[in-house]
């Protein structure tokens, strides 16, 4: 893969700063401060539980953070509902089940949000969403419904669903964790090909092939902290942190 | 980009302070935004308009009066003359024949020990492979058993004969399924102890069972399951229609006999359990072919079970009741004449089995086909795969439905007061109304009654939620 | 034996109609088919034998003689002259009154209760489950008897309403209602100007139906046609007041032109005069029904709701959707597939229940052609038959409903 | 017949009130006790000469005939009118009138009523599947007034609705209205209005075509009858039976003669009847005379010796 | 593995002749004609579709056929109930989802048939389900519920219950195909010990590997058809059909 490809410009995307967050009185995330640029792609780590789906839920306030400050592009999340609908549109996320809506076909599934929230006209909204579907390379089954297609299938259109809002960031949260070995592969093609188109992505994953071969940076979290971040390579081959150590050497030795 | 690496490791804190403790937990759970706000006050508003007119009433309540006249005057007397209160001199003169309808009093030990029997005999069939909850269930209904049994008289030789069943049951618990035989015999000792006369009732009623069994067990390898049910059945019948009378004339009447009570005795919760449980009994095994029929795929008798299953659910439980209770007389031979509760345990049996049927359809249709499958492939024929697999896994799901249709069933059962007989609701009520001193006791009576039922249903409903959640995960 | 070349060829055995699965099922249903013939035709010779032993026969012309007695709520003109027919109909549509009344407040109510059941409010949710638990583990019977006994005890008499002096005992509920212990009053819906009546049909009231359903069908229109802007243009033109528009102007210009008004009830003399006065047997019908069939519907719209899953409502929250947009467009056309087919199951218990108005003997089907009809002439077997028929059709027909239904919101599956 | 299977079966099946005072319902021990329920046991004490053989079906104003007509009850005693159309077209037989009514209307004193003709536009309590029901609809009819109808299913239920004010006048047989009345805790508040709407002639019922059984029980009716007449009470029975001279007296009670015998029972029928509760005065006075709370007067139900209609056929 | 070890003797064990069955209107077999030896072992593959479940189940009379002749064993399958039962207690079959009896035990899985059809006591019945499950390797699981067991152990039970009826015929479909790749191995090797006994089987699997190891013969389906026969090296070094040529690409390009 040409990494040459994929320029990070010094824009910022995503800016967190000091931000923490309770359940109940359970702390999961503890000052968090993490600065995204543009064009970066970021793969997120760490043990079950320790807060990273909270922390990507949180980029589009699926969440609600109890201190600190979240910037979207410019846009800093607070319970004013103008700035989270704005935030919402810029930032697509893909979840570990899909959540496809199965009432709908995969045409109408990419349709949907594209035609009620941007307005945009049905056949314009088609156009795009075929295209992107050719992109996934599932084109041929836009007429179909969900519950028509393999696992694989579905997250690809899961994926193409967040692509025709046009986001400019995107959020991956385990996304091939619930997909069958022969799946994985080309759900992971998917997202390849887009982090080469340069498209700014955080990614809660475990596929470690997948960090290798795309991520700018790696962050492992723990107990709701970042522990450590870092370029993959050295991430993956010297590790700072007691703990990032402990835990490449389980996930790794699987 | 820069590396990063945390050197100390946070602690967690507590949340800020707006979300501690209970103004912490208000804030999140009855005033979290304005909506949810103006619901809290409205349902604050509400608890306290149900509460102002219903509180005073109940705590002016007068347990100890002769009669409704008398209520009043004590609580005029004690709270004013402008005070409402509640006569709960009422239930306390007649709660006996809430419980029991007229079943003679010296005589209530029977249906106390059938209850406490009932719970034992169903250890077996609901709590088959959970041998924790099946002694949670039989050691306290052993002890309340005996209590009651001890506060109603009973004789010593009936508490002695209780303890050995009890302990015999606890001492089986950890295999429930060893109870089984309990169950199998429980209903004719049920109604020995309900109805009374001799032993030797039950015991011959039995015999006829036991040829149908023994038909079957020898014909059915020749001549197929339906077949020789259907030889087994002429043979039990006959024993019952002719060789049963004779036999019974033969014996003599006093045999460890108990004195009999007439059904008309029966009134009150009594009835209404023993109506509800013996349908849902009989409807069980009726149920269970009705749902086969539905899923066969043999044309006459496929529509055969629907028909019947779609009638009964179409028509009222009432005008079936009118039927059992009016209309039954004109087809049966006119010297055939029985109870109307035997009539109205007939009809709600079918009605139930239709009920049934359908829940027993839904489990049918959850298990994978690769069980009958399965079975065809080692052999087994229709009835042997139906006996060995099919049924013991969709009735295992179904329980939690049957559990839900009995509950209907048991509320249902107050209908039965339209055909004349004593449910608690109106029947006992009624008569209790018909007294001069109690004329005017109207709430009283009414929320007696449903405080019982709901107590009696909520908790069935419980269990079947239990059980729900327990199939759900259940993998083994 | 010497031409014995080829292997005999087997004839039909009788074994075959038990061991080849060709006849098996036949005979199987043959005998079945034979044992419930013989059943039936002991059945109807024992009642053959019964009725001739009586003195009896079957025959429904009574319908067509004079019922004599009178049905306190009758909605279609009647009159103790009419036959036993038409008190049976006026049942009828009594039953259908009761049961289309309560269907309405039970829907409404257990959306509303089912919905604050999942409410975050703990209080709310908490009071809506105690509602729950305590309408569905008590029989109906005794809600019909409680609602009947409250509005017959607890409610204050009519002439507490006077006024006496300026000032009356009891004021009535914003002036234009009152519950009494004899009934309970509210304004009436008058016509001034009626639709002539064509052969006993309540032709005014056909009218408004018809106008009705036009609107409706003009309404549609303008949402196709809003579709269409929107597929075009992107923007979705609003609908809701020319929607609104078109369904009530039409209807009210039509009213007004029959000359519609209220009738307020008012206090003269001893009782309430003008007005509806609604039988106590009929509210408490109502009442109960409604309040039961709410909790019962509560457990449904709660199950289809949590039944779809919280993801849902994430992943159109991540597209960009509004909360409004989630629930119509996302949640509330999935949760409708769980909803809806037990719901008609729900209606269809409904009907049946409304039977139930034999506590408070309610004139409903069953006190008329099953009650007093079947008292006065004997006829149990007619009527019982016909009683059984007529629900037996409703149900009939509402799952008939359903099914259809089912069929054609199955979700698309591999 | 019907005789037969009450013999084989060792009881007789008595439909009854569900419950009103005085005439038939139900004590806290479950006995049954009242004006027409004694009938029944009087007729139990002829066939079986034991009046607790015999099994009391309660039944509302609906269920009671299609009970009868079904065989469900062998007798039907609760206060039933004898009517054309129920005596033809629903086939049943009233063997007697064990009790002279009339209908009547019951209101409240301060509605300040006083003649059933001024209750236009009032609203009336009645329990449904009754003669009751069509004498109301026939009686404002001919007087040009207009009333509301509300049923209810049993006199209890009736009271209740009256009494809580429900309805302004409550209307039933007028020995029911004094009953009821009887058995409010106020009885001075209400008022039985003078007129009396319609001939209510009470009686036991028996299905159509059994002669045989019909005969018992109107027999034994008469049998309470005649002995009233002749002065022979429970309490006297054995004496008159030891001591009399009249002859009638003695075929009643089965000193002579073979009466049981042609009514296919016992000899000693009447004798065993009037022994249970005693004549037909007794009965009368001990449920529903002026000496219980229901205060009803002989009336037309003295016998005709004493100016009533009360009279019955010689044993002869 | 002894390729002497297994040998094959000239009697018929299943012999098909011009046998044809609809769905229907759909023609899922056409004119299948095929003789097995006793103790042959032939594997039938073929794309999806190709009716290769519907032949094996037609050997045991779970499908129907409508035309043709099939004799098993000398007893022809034809609508008599007691050939019918004859057949079935005479083949035994292992289905892709085991279909184990949930509710009952290990040791009950295995003595419910012989006990109630073979009306086998059910001591000895015991004693032989034990021989088997040690067979299989799993004699200490005897007691517990089939849920309790992984995907292998419980594919080894189904072959040990089916063995327990003492079949002279044993008929697999897709035995491995649902099961992780690790547990397949455990499986295999049951089937190929079973193999070397001189079992007569009937073997749907895409496993190439088990094909060549032990089969006699492998059977190409396409259609409802035979495509084509043969030894297993001829079959997979010289296939001689276009269809099978193009099938064996996918599979073991894959
Ligand atoms: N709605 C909630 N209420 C209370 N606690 C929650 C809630 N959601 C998550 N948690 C807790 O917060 C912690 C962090 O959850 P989170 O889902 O972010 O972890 P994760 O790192 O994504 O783990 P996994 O790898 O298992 O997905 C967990 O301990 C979880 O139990
Ligand atoms: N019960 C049925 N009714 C109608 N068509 C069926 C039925 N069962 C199978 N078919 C069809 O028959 C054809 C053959 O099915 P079969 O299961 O035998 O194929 P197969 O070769 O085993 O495929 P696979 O490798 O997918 O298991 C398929 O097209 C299938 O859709
Ligand atoms: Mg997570
Ligand atoms: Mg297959």
């Amino acid at each position: 893969m040409a990494e040459a490809a994929m320029k990070i410009s010094n824009e910022v995307a995503v800016q967190i700063t000091g931000m923490n967050k309770w359940y109940g009185t359970f702390h999961v995330l503890r000052d968090i401060d993490l600065t995204v640029q543009r064009g970066e792609r970021i793969v997120i780590c760490g043990p079950s539980g320790s807060g990273k789906s909270t922390l990507i839920r949180c980029i589009n306030r699926l969440e609600e953070h109890q201190a600190g400050k979240i910037v979207v592009d410019g846009t800093e999340l607070t319970n004013d509902l103008k700035n989270i609908d704005k935030v919402r549109s810029e930032v697509g996320m893909v979840f570990q089940h899909f959540n496809l809506f199965p009432h709908l076909t995969i045409l109408e599934n990419c349709t949907l949000a594209p035609i009620w929230v941007r307005k945009v006209p049905k056949k314009e909204a088609e156009e795009t969403a075929m295209h992107f579907l050719r992109k996934v390379k599932i084109p041929e089954q836009a007429h179909k419904y969900p519950g028509q297609l393999s696992g694989g299938q579905q997250q690809r259109v899961a994926i193409a669903r967040s692509l025709c809002m046009k986001p400019r960031i995107m959020l991956f949260d385990e996304p091939t964790s619930a997909l069958d070995p022969e799946m994985i592969k080309e759900v992971l093609d998917t997202m390849i090909e887009l982090a080469q188109e340069g498209m700014t992505m955080l990614c809660v994953t475990h596929e470690m092939g997948f960090a290798q071969a795309v991520a700018n940076r790696v962050i492992f979290m723990d107990k709701g902290q970042i522990v450590e971040q870092n370029e993959p390579k050295e991430f993956f081959n010297n590790p700072q942190s007691e703990r990032t150590k402990l835990f490449l050497s389980q996930i790794l030795g699987h | 980009m820069t590396a990063y690496v945390r050197k100390q490791m946070l602690e967690p804190s507590p949340p800020p302070a707006s979300q501690q403790g209970v103004i912490g937990w208000m804030r999140e759970n009855l005033f979290s935004g304005w909506v949810n706000s103006i619901l809290t006050l409205a349902a604050i508003y509400v608890l306290y308009e149900f509460l102002s007119l219903g509180l005073p009433w109940l705590w002016h309540g007068v347990w100890v009066a002769d009669s409704h006249l008398q209520c009043l005057e004590i609580i005029a007397e004690r709270f004013g003359p402008d005070a409402s209160g509640a006569c709960w001199a009422v239930i306390r003169e007649r709660w006996g024949q809430y419980l029991f309808g007229f079943y003679p009093t010296e005589e209530w030990w029977r249906p106390i020990l059938c209850f406490g029997l009932m719970l034992v005999a169903l250890v077996a069939p609901l709590f088959a492979d959970d041998s924790k909850n099946a002694q949670w269930i039989i050691a306290p209904t052993s002890a309340l058993t005996l209590v009651l049994l001890g506060g109603a008289g009973a004789p010593l030789l009936v508490m002695g004969i209780a303890v050995a069943v009890f302990v015999l049951a606890a001492w089986a618990s950890d295999r429930p399924v060893k109870l089984l035989v309990l169950t199998g015999v429980y209903p004719f000792v049920a109604v020995w102890l309900l109805w009374g006369g001799p032993l030797s009732g039950p015991v011959l009623a039995v015999g006829g069972f036991v040829i149908l069994w023994a038909v079957v067990k020898l014909f059915s390898g020749r001549l197929g399951v339906p077949l020789s049910a259907g030889i087994g059945i002429v043979a039990a019948f006959l024993w019952w229609t002719v060789i049963e009378p004779r036999l019974t004339a033969s014996l003599p009447h006093d045999l460890l006999a108990l004195a009999p009570v007439e059904s008309e005795n029966f009134g009150g919760f009594l009835l209404a359990f023993i109506i509800g449980v013996s349908s849902i009994g009989m409807a069980l095994p009726l149920g269970i072919l009705l749902a086969l029929g539905r899923r066969s795929d043999l044309f006459i008798v496929n529509k055969l079970s629907v028909g019947f299953i779609e009638f009964v659910r179409g028509v009222p439980l009432i005008t079936m009741l009118f039927t059992a209770s009016l209309l039954l007389q004109y087809f049966l031979p006119p010297q055939v004449q029985f109870e109307t509760i035997l009539r109205v345990i007939i009809l709600v049996t079918f009605f139930s089995a239709a009920y049934i049927a359908e829940v027993i359809r839904g489990g049918l249709a959850g298990l994978p086909k690769g069980q009958q499958e399965a079975a065809d492939a080692l052999g087994l024929d229709y009835w042997q795969a139906q006996r060995l697999i099919i049924l013991p896994q969709a009735l295992k799901i179904s329980i939690p439905g049957i559990v839900n249709v009995f509950i209907g069933l048991f509320k249902d059962t107050t209908l039965v007061s339209f055909v004349s007989l004593m449910d608690p609701l109106r029947g006992v009520t009624a008569i209790v109304r018909a007294d001069i001193d109690w004329k005017a006791a109207y709430w009283e009576p009414y929320l007696f009654v449903a405080a019982i039922f709901f107590v009696a249903c909520f908790g069935m409903s419980r269990y079947a939620l239990y059980l729900e959640a327990r199939l759900k995960t259940d993998h083994r | 034996m010497a031409y014995a070349t080829e292997p005999p060829k087997q004839g039909f055995r009788l074994s075959q109609l038990i061991y080849d699965t060709r006849y098996r099922g036949i005979t199987i249903q043959v005998v079945a088919l034979v044992l419930v013939l013989l059943a039936l035709s002991w059945l109807v010779g024992n009642l053959m034998a019964n009725l001739e032993a009586k003195g009896k026969d079957i025959d429904f012309s009574f319908l067509w003689s004079r019922a004599g007695y009178d049905i306190g709520q009758a909605l279609i003109p009647y009159t103790n002259d009419d036959n036993h027919f038409r008190a049976a109909m006026v049942g009828l549509v009594n039953t259908f009154v009761v049961a289309i009344i309560a269907a309405f407040f039970a829907t409404v109510l257990g959306v509303l209760i089912g919905v604050l059941r999942l409410s975050k409010n703990w209080l709310v949710s908490r009071l809506m489950g105690l509602y729950v638990e305590l309408f569905r583990n008590i029989p109906l019977v005794l809600w019909i008897i409680l609602a009947y006994v409250i509005f017959s005890e607890a409610s204050p008499e009519p002439k507490d309403f006077k006024v006496v002096d300026g000032v009356a005992k009891e004021e009535m509920f914003l002036g234009i209602a009152a519950v009494t212990n004899r009934y309970t009053t509210m304004p009436a819906p008058v016509l001034d100007r009626p639709l002539p009546e064509i052969a006993g049909l309540p032709t005014s009231g056909l009218a408004v139906i018809l106008v009705l359903m036009a609107s409706f069908w003009v309404l549609s229109l303008i949402r196709r046609r809003a579709t269409r802007v929107q597929e075009a243009t992107g923007v979705r033109p609003g609908t809701f007041w020319p929607g609104l528009a078109v369904v009530v102007l039409p209807v009210v210009a039509l009213l007004v032109a029959m000359g519609f008004h209220l009738d307020y009830p008012t206090f003269k003399g001893f009782n309430f005069k003008g007005g509806l006065q609604l039988a106590h047997a009929f509210t408490a019908m109502v009442v109960s029904l409604s309040l039961y069939y709410a909790a019962v519907t509560a457990e449904v719209v709660r199950g289809g709701i949590q039944a779809i899953s919280r993801g849902q409502s994430e992943a159109a929250f991540a597209l960009g959707l509004r909360p409004g947009r989630t629930m119509s467009l996302v949640i509330l056309p999935q949760a409708l597939r769980v909803i809806i087919p037990p719901q008609i199951s729900n209606y269809l218990s409904l009907v049946k229940d409304t039977s139930l108005g034999i506590a408070v003997s309610y004139l409903d089907l069953r006190g008329t052609l099953g009650g007093i009809t079947m008292n006065q002439t004997g006829r149990e077997l007619e009527c019982m038959l016909l009683m059984m028929g007529i629900y037996l059709s409703i149900s009939l027909i509402l799952s008939g409903l359903l099914n259809f239904y089912n069929a054609s919101v199955k979700l698309k599956e591999r | 017949g019907t005789l037969d299977d009450i013999k084989a079966r060792g009881e007789v099946n008595c439909g009854s009130n569900t419950g009103l005072t005085g005439f038939g319902a139900p004590d806290d021990k479950g006995e049954w006790h009242g004006f027409d329920v004694d009938l029944c046991k009087a007729v139990a004490a002829a066939v079986f000469g034991d009046q607790t053989k015999v099994k009391f079906v309660p039944l509302t104003g609906e269920t009671r005939f299609t009970a009868l007509a079904s065989g469900e009850v062998d007798l039907l005693v609760r206060n039933s009118t004898w009517t054309y159309s129920r005596d033809t077209d629903l086939k049943f037989d009233f063997v007697a009138v064990n009790y002279y009514d009339g209908q009547g209307f019951m209101v409240k004193k301060d509605l300040g009523v006083s003649s059933a003709k001024e209750l236009d536009g009032a609203t009336v309590c009645i329990q449904t599947g009754t003669t009751t029901e069509l004498n109301l609809a026939d009686f404002f009819k001919a007087n040009n007034i207009t009333y509301t109808p509300v049923n209810v299913a049993d006199d209890g239920e009736a009271l209740r609705q009256f009494t809580a004010g429900a309805c302004d006048a409550y209307t039933t047989d007028a020995s029911g209205l004094a009953s009821t009345r009887a058995t409010l805790p106020d009885p001075d508040n209400y008022i039985i209005l003078p007129e009396i709407i319609s001939k209510e002639p009470l009686g036991p019922v028996v299905r159509h075509g059994d002669n045989a059984w019909g005969d018992v029980v109107r027999w034994t009716y008469f049998a309470l009858l005649t002995a009233e007449e002749k002065g022979i009470t429970k309490a006297n029975i054995e004496e008159v039976a030891t001591s009399t001279q009249d002859p009638e007296i003695k075929r009643l009670l089965g000193l002579e003669g073979d009466m049981g015998k042609m009514l296919g029972l016992d000899a000693g029928f009447a004798k065993a009847a009037i022994a249970a509760n005693g004549n037909y005065g007794e009965i009368f006075e001990a449920n529903i005379g002026m000496s219980t709370p229901i205060k009803l007067a002989r009336g037309l139900n003295a016998l005709w010796t004493q100016g009533g209609l009360q009279y019955a056929p010689p044993f002869r």
